[in-house]
């Protein structure tokens, strides 16, 4: 077995509105920076053991499918970093 | 001198989102002083004595709460008049304004059961604020909470400092004003309620919901008198 | 092309349009159609037995029709309420259904120019793990819009069964103040007005949500119609909100319409149709929040927090600025003209064009039996309740264990209770007590939705639930000023769950009728059935009364010990059916018909009691309800501080039922020794029983000698309340 | 000025309590899964206008320590794609 950072961006489905995103970006505005589009989600971290860099992708996949994404909103991707 | 009579004018910073400004300005109202509404674009504070950051979801606590409220025009004028020794007031969401933009010390982050909690916690005086008058440490106050992110923390080692230049002002505590971590509601450090640096205090619970015993405490009342520099009635 | 299936139409509707149009509508007309003639818009299924409702009565300012009702509160103000149900999204997602439902019922408020000052939240769940993680959803998205926009919620119910496992209920009341008979609504709107569509920017979301999502059934079928699901914005709805409320004051809006199921379809059919006008609406104008956003897209949007102004050309300068304030979103999407129609273009090209009297008030709806309400007149034949022999101390510890009679403070401190500092009685009590001026009279708002009582006889049950929350309101002394009603149930198209509908309705409306209280609106939900599981029928009943002197409401707990512990009313005829006990034991049975006339008289009496306690020594009370008696005594002990006991004496082959039983309309009332003879008279004058249980001690405990006697310490009882009797807590 | 994303992740900085992320790691537990840590935190995106690489590497950063993140608790790095 081996140990492996799991990392899992976690953000909400093309189309669904984002308010935080959108209250975000107008203080960006009033800051003056010139944004032009905001979106917030997640950075999950989780550290597992695994058989390989394979597998770990594969739990991590599991993870955001069962639990750490909601299907409803929201769309996720993993990356693995050997730890 | 009675408020009435010295005629304060309180600035209430209203930002988008802010919703306790109109009980935070009957409560003002009802203690003889005079409110007056500051909108978060000002960039110049007009004549007043005193400032309150009422409670609210500015910008919907977005992002992190108070963080977007913090970045507001009208808050460096705040920050030069709390520099100059004006009294400051931040109440819930002001405290959280008031702790992003670095005028109070340490952050408020989410409950740790990732729920809203409101209900009515006893809060024990640790310290008594600059210019505060008829309070004293170990009085217990009854006050109502109501927030999702009033989990206090300070960097690390910065604990000490503030307990060391008295500027915790609010632990919650049991009725009896022992405070354990039982009495707890939200994983505060130190169960820490509120602080104050220089003429700034902030705090997680609505002493503008507190202004008579049929809302089950009046001892809200007694805070804000106390901020004032007005000796209320007793303590519990 | 489009088929009328794929809008949730039947052959025979689409023919009835084709024949009212003289022609075939084309696609996106035929959209419109499949969301205004869904049972969701159209009540084609309820409106013959909500006729039933009377909606008259001495403080209504506006019946059933608008956005919401409206009762006179007193010279200054006029209260706006109406209960809502969002079953279905908030079943599709929990958080943002819930929060949407919230927000939507707010919105139908502000459209009266109300300002809201109070929710309750009306929620059934099931008993699986999967209800747990809904309840923790939905229970999280209430909180999440009413604590943000900074409405209290002051009061709600909560109750459990597997049936509710896939079509949980979340029915929510929402309460408003506005000046006394200050009018708007949408039906003012002028030709020459401008159109403005405010708030969030039009998405895809939604798309057919009152069609499809709201008025089918749950199966693997529906999966694939899930629309991106609407996403609550509680800062936008605040800034909405405040925008609303100062274009009405200021009088700039000849009409307002907020924005809800079907979207612009809807609100623009009924903002026509009500004022009888025609409307134009550009597409092009709508300003939208993706890029390829068809007509027919724009036109079935649910995207929130939107909200329709018909504003004269001479105030349109005012009303910008005025919403510039705000720093809303808003363009000018359309105009009013003379005429009946609901014409859509992009630009130039003219995209759909209907009568609006067509699309709003034209589609075919159920036609009844002449034997239907016949059918009413007995109770159902059925299973009988169980009738236990004797009191034993686990039965007690059962009930009040039992899910629906639990503390529910996990559940409403989560929710900002305590906001706008007007609660004086929050979630804590039976009731909530608003106060709304200086020394002035109060509001008292209360919520039920006993569903058991209505699984046998639906008719009893929907009676029972009015005489649940008008009970509540006579514990106070307060005067009703309307009822609103929530009514949730199964397919339609199913003759047997359409019958427990309709008895449901026919219950709330002979007790809305003999009690004298008009029901100024409501809300129904059908299709609550998945895999051809319906829910039990239920109803959802709120009131609004005028509170005497709110800052010192009756205490529903006692405040020392030697005091008379006495029923007012019970009932002559003891059944358990429809009880928690019931159920607990096998069999639950129908809930009794309620006696009307001597109810009537009992909330009567305890009115009067209540509005002169000194005189008869009344020191405390509350209403019996689910749980019963003895759930009512162990609340109001367990409420008290310091605490006190009771000493009562029963008989022994009774006792169980008289303890368990929960017909309404009885009280428990404690009551000052030294004035008995006083309420011995009063309720000898008014023929009613009051039957003396004994009296409080200075003891935490509950002491029942019936027969043999019975002890339960109030800590049990405590931890069976926290912790559940034999079901784990459920909140 | 071209148009870039950035991507910023913010979490809290090492040593301070992530209590959402306890609860997640229970949670995974009851599922079975071989987890050892987690740690929970924001994947903030914003499009902007720039004239290169990096200088919008220097406002994503600027963003950062001025409003995406809280500089007593938190921590944050940002990545920059050309769009
Ligand atoms: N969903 C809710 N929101 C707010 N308060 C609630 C809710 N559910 C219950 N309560 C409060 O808890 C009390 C007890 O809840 P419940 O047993 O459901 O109602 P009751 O027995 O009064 O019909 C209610 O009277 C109400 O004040
Ligand atoms: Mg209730």
């Amino acid at each position: 077995m081996k140990t492996y950072r799991l990392g899992l961006h976690v953000g909400l489905k093309e189309g669904v509105l984002d308010p935080a995103g959108q209250a975000t970006l107008q203080v960006l505005h009033q800051m003056e920076f010139a944004a032009t589009e905001v979106r917030i989600g997640k950075w999950i971290q989780v550290v597992i053991e695994a058989e390989d860099e394979v597998r770990a992708l594969a739990i991590g996949d599991e993870m955001g499918r069962r639990l750490l994404a909601n299907p409803v909103m929201e769309a996720f991707d993993v990356t693995v970093t050997p730890l | 001198m009675t408020l009435e009579e010295t005629r304060q004018v309180v600035g209430i910073v209203v930002f988008p989102g802010s919703n306790c400004d109109q009980d935070t300005i009957q409560a003002i109202m009802d203690l003889g002083a005079i409110p007056r509404v500051l909108d978060y674009r000002l960039r110049q504070l007009p004549a007043i004595d005193r400032l309150i950051l009422p409670g609210g979801f500015s910008y919907g606590d977005y992002l992190r709460s108070g963080a977007l409220a913090a970045a507001a025009p009208i808050m460096d004028a705040v920050g030069e008049a709390a520099t100059a020794g004006m009294p400051v007031l931040g109440i819930c969401n002001g405290f959280q304004i008031l702790c992003e933009r670095g005028l109070l010390p340490g952050a408020l982050l989410p409950n740790p059961h990732g729920e809203f909690v409101c209900r009515l916690e006893t809060l024990r005086v640790t310290a008594v604020p600059s210019g505060f008058q008829g309070l004293s440490v170990g009085d217990r106050l009854a006050l109502p909470i109501a927030h999702h992110e009033g989990s206090y923390r300070v960097s690390d080692g910065k604990l000490h400092e503030l307990f060391e230049q008295g500027q915790v002002f609010l632990q919650y505590s049991d009725p009896d004003g022992v405070v354990h971590p039982l009495t707890n509601p939200n994983g505060s450090v130190a169960n820490i309620a509120g602080v104050t640096q220089g003429s700034v205090v902030g705090l997680m619970p609505h002493p503008e919901r507190a202004m008579a015993e049929y809302l089950g405490s009046a001892d809200g009342r007694r805070l804000l008198q106390a901020w004032f520099g007005q000796k209320g009635g007793h303590g519990c | 092309m489009l088929t009328y299936a794929e809008v949730g139409l039947t052959l025979s509707e689409y023919q009835e349009i084709q024949r009212l149009l003289s022609r075939n509508p084309n696609d996106l007309e035929l959209g419109l159609f499949g969301a205004l003639w869904s049972e969701h818009c159209s009540y084609k299924n309820s409106k013959p037995f909500l006729a039933w409702l009377p909606n008259q009565g001495p403080f209504v300012v506006q019946g059933p029709g608008g956005n919401a009702g409206v009762v006179l509160f007193n010279q200054d103000y006029d209260v706006a309420f109406k209960i809502e149900s969002h079953n279905h999204p908030s079943y599709v997602e929990p958080v943002q259904g819930a929060a949407t439902g919230v927000g939507g019922i707010l919105r139908d408020i502000i459209a009266m120019g109300a300002r809201p000052i109070a929710v309750a939240d009306v929620l059934k769940f099931g008993t699986n793990d999967k209800a747990r993680a809904l309840r923790q959803g939905i229970v999280e998205g209430i909180g999440a819009y009413g604590n943000a926009i900074g409405i209290p919620t002051v009061t709600g119910s909560v109750g459990y069964s597997a049936l509710y496992d896939a079509n949980p209920l979340v029915n929510v009341l929402a309460v408003g103040l506005l000046p006394h008979l200050q009018h708007i609504g949408a039906d003012g709107a002028k030709p020459g007005s401008v159109l403005l569509l405010m708030g969030q920017a039009t998405g895809r979301d939604g798309i057919h949500g009152a069609s499809l999502l709201a008025s089918q059934d749950f199966g693997t079928e529906t999966e694939a119609m899930r629309p991106t699901v609407q996403v609550g914005d509680p800062f936008m709805g605040k800034l909405l909100m405040e925008a609303t409320l100062r274009i009405v004051r200021e009088g700039l809006a000849d009409a307002v319409q907020d924005l809800g199921a079907a979207g612009l379809t809807s609100a623009l059919a009924e903002l026509a149709y009500a004022s009888h006008v025609g409307v134009s609406l550009d597409v092009a104008a709508v300003p939208c929040r993706e890029t390829g956003m068809s007509a027919y897209d724009i036109m079935l949007s649910e995207t929130q927090e939107r909200m329709l102004l018909s504003i004269p050309e001479a105030n349109l300068e005012a009303a910008l600025s005025a919403i510039e304030t705000f720093a809303l979103p808003v363009a000018e999407v359309g105009r009013v003209m003379p005429g009946d129609f609901l014409r859509i273009v992009c630009e130039t090209q003219l995209l759909a064009d209907v009568p609006t009297q067509v699309l709003v008030a034209s589609c075919p709806r159920q036609v009844l039996a002449d034997d239907f309400v016949e059918r009413f007149t007995e109770p159902p034949v059925g299973e009988s309740a169980p009738v236990p022999l004797t009191l034993d101390h686990d039965l007690g510890l059962r009930v009040i264990g039992h899910p629906d009679c639990q503390d529910r403070s996990p559940i409403y401190q989560r929710y900002d209770s305590m906001i706008q500092v007007r609660t004086v009685w929050g979630p804590q009590h039976d009731s909530a007590i608003l106060r709304i001026g200086e020394g002035a009279d109060g509001l008292q708002i209360a919520v039920a939705a006993p569903s058991r009582w209505a699984l046998m006889d639906s008719v009893a049950g929907g009676y029972g639930a009015v005489v649940d929350v008008l009970s509540r309101i006579a514990t106070q002394g307060s005067v009703p000023l309307g009822l609103t009603d929530g009514i949730n149930g199964g397919n339609p198209d199913k003759p047997e769950e359409y019958q427990r509908v309709a008895g449901l309705v026919w219950g709330i409306a002979q007790a809305a009728q003999d009690f004298g209280v008009p029901v100024t609106g409501g809300n129904v939900s059908l299709h609550n059935e998945t895999h051809s599981q319906a829910i039990w029928p239920t109803a959802a009943l709120g009131v609004v009364a005028r509170h005497p002197h709110p800052e010192t409401p009756i205490p529903d707990r006692p405040s020392g010990k030697g005091l008379k512990i006495a029923v007012l009313n019970p009932p002559e005829e003891l059944s358990l059916g429809g009880s928690v006990l019931a159920e607990l034991l096998g069999r639950i049975g129908a809930y009794p018909r309620i006696v009307p006339d001597r109810t009537v008289q009992a909330l009567r009496l305890m009115g009067d009691w209540a509005r002169d306690p000194d005189t008869v020594g009344l020191l405390a009370c509350r209403s019996v309800g689910i749980g019963g008696l003895f759930v009512a005594l162990a609340r109001a002990l367990m409420s008290a501080s310091p605490e006190y006991g009771a000493d009562l004496r029963l008989s022994s082959d009774r006792a169980a039922l008289e303890l368990f039983n929960e017909t309404a309309g009885q009280f428990l009332v404690f009551l000052d020794p030294s004035r008995q003879a006083t309420w011995e008279h009063s309720a000898k004058r008014a023929g009613m029983t009051i039957a003396i249980l004994g009296e409080t001690t200075d003891s935490p405990q509950i002491k029942i000698q019936a027969g043999r006697t019975v002890t339960w310490e109030l800590q049990a009882l405590w931890q069976a309340f926290r912790e559940g009797g034999e079901y784990h807590r459920v909140g």
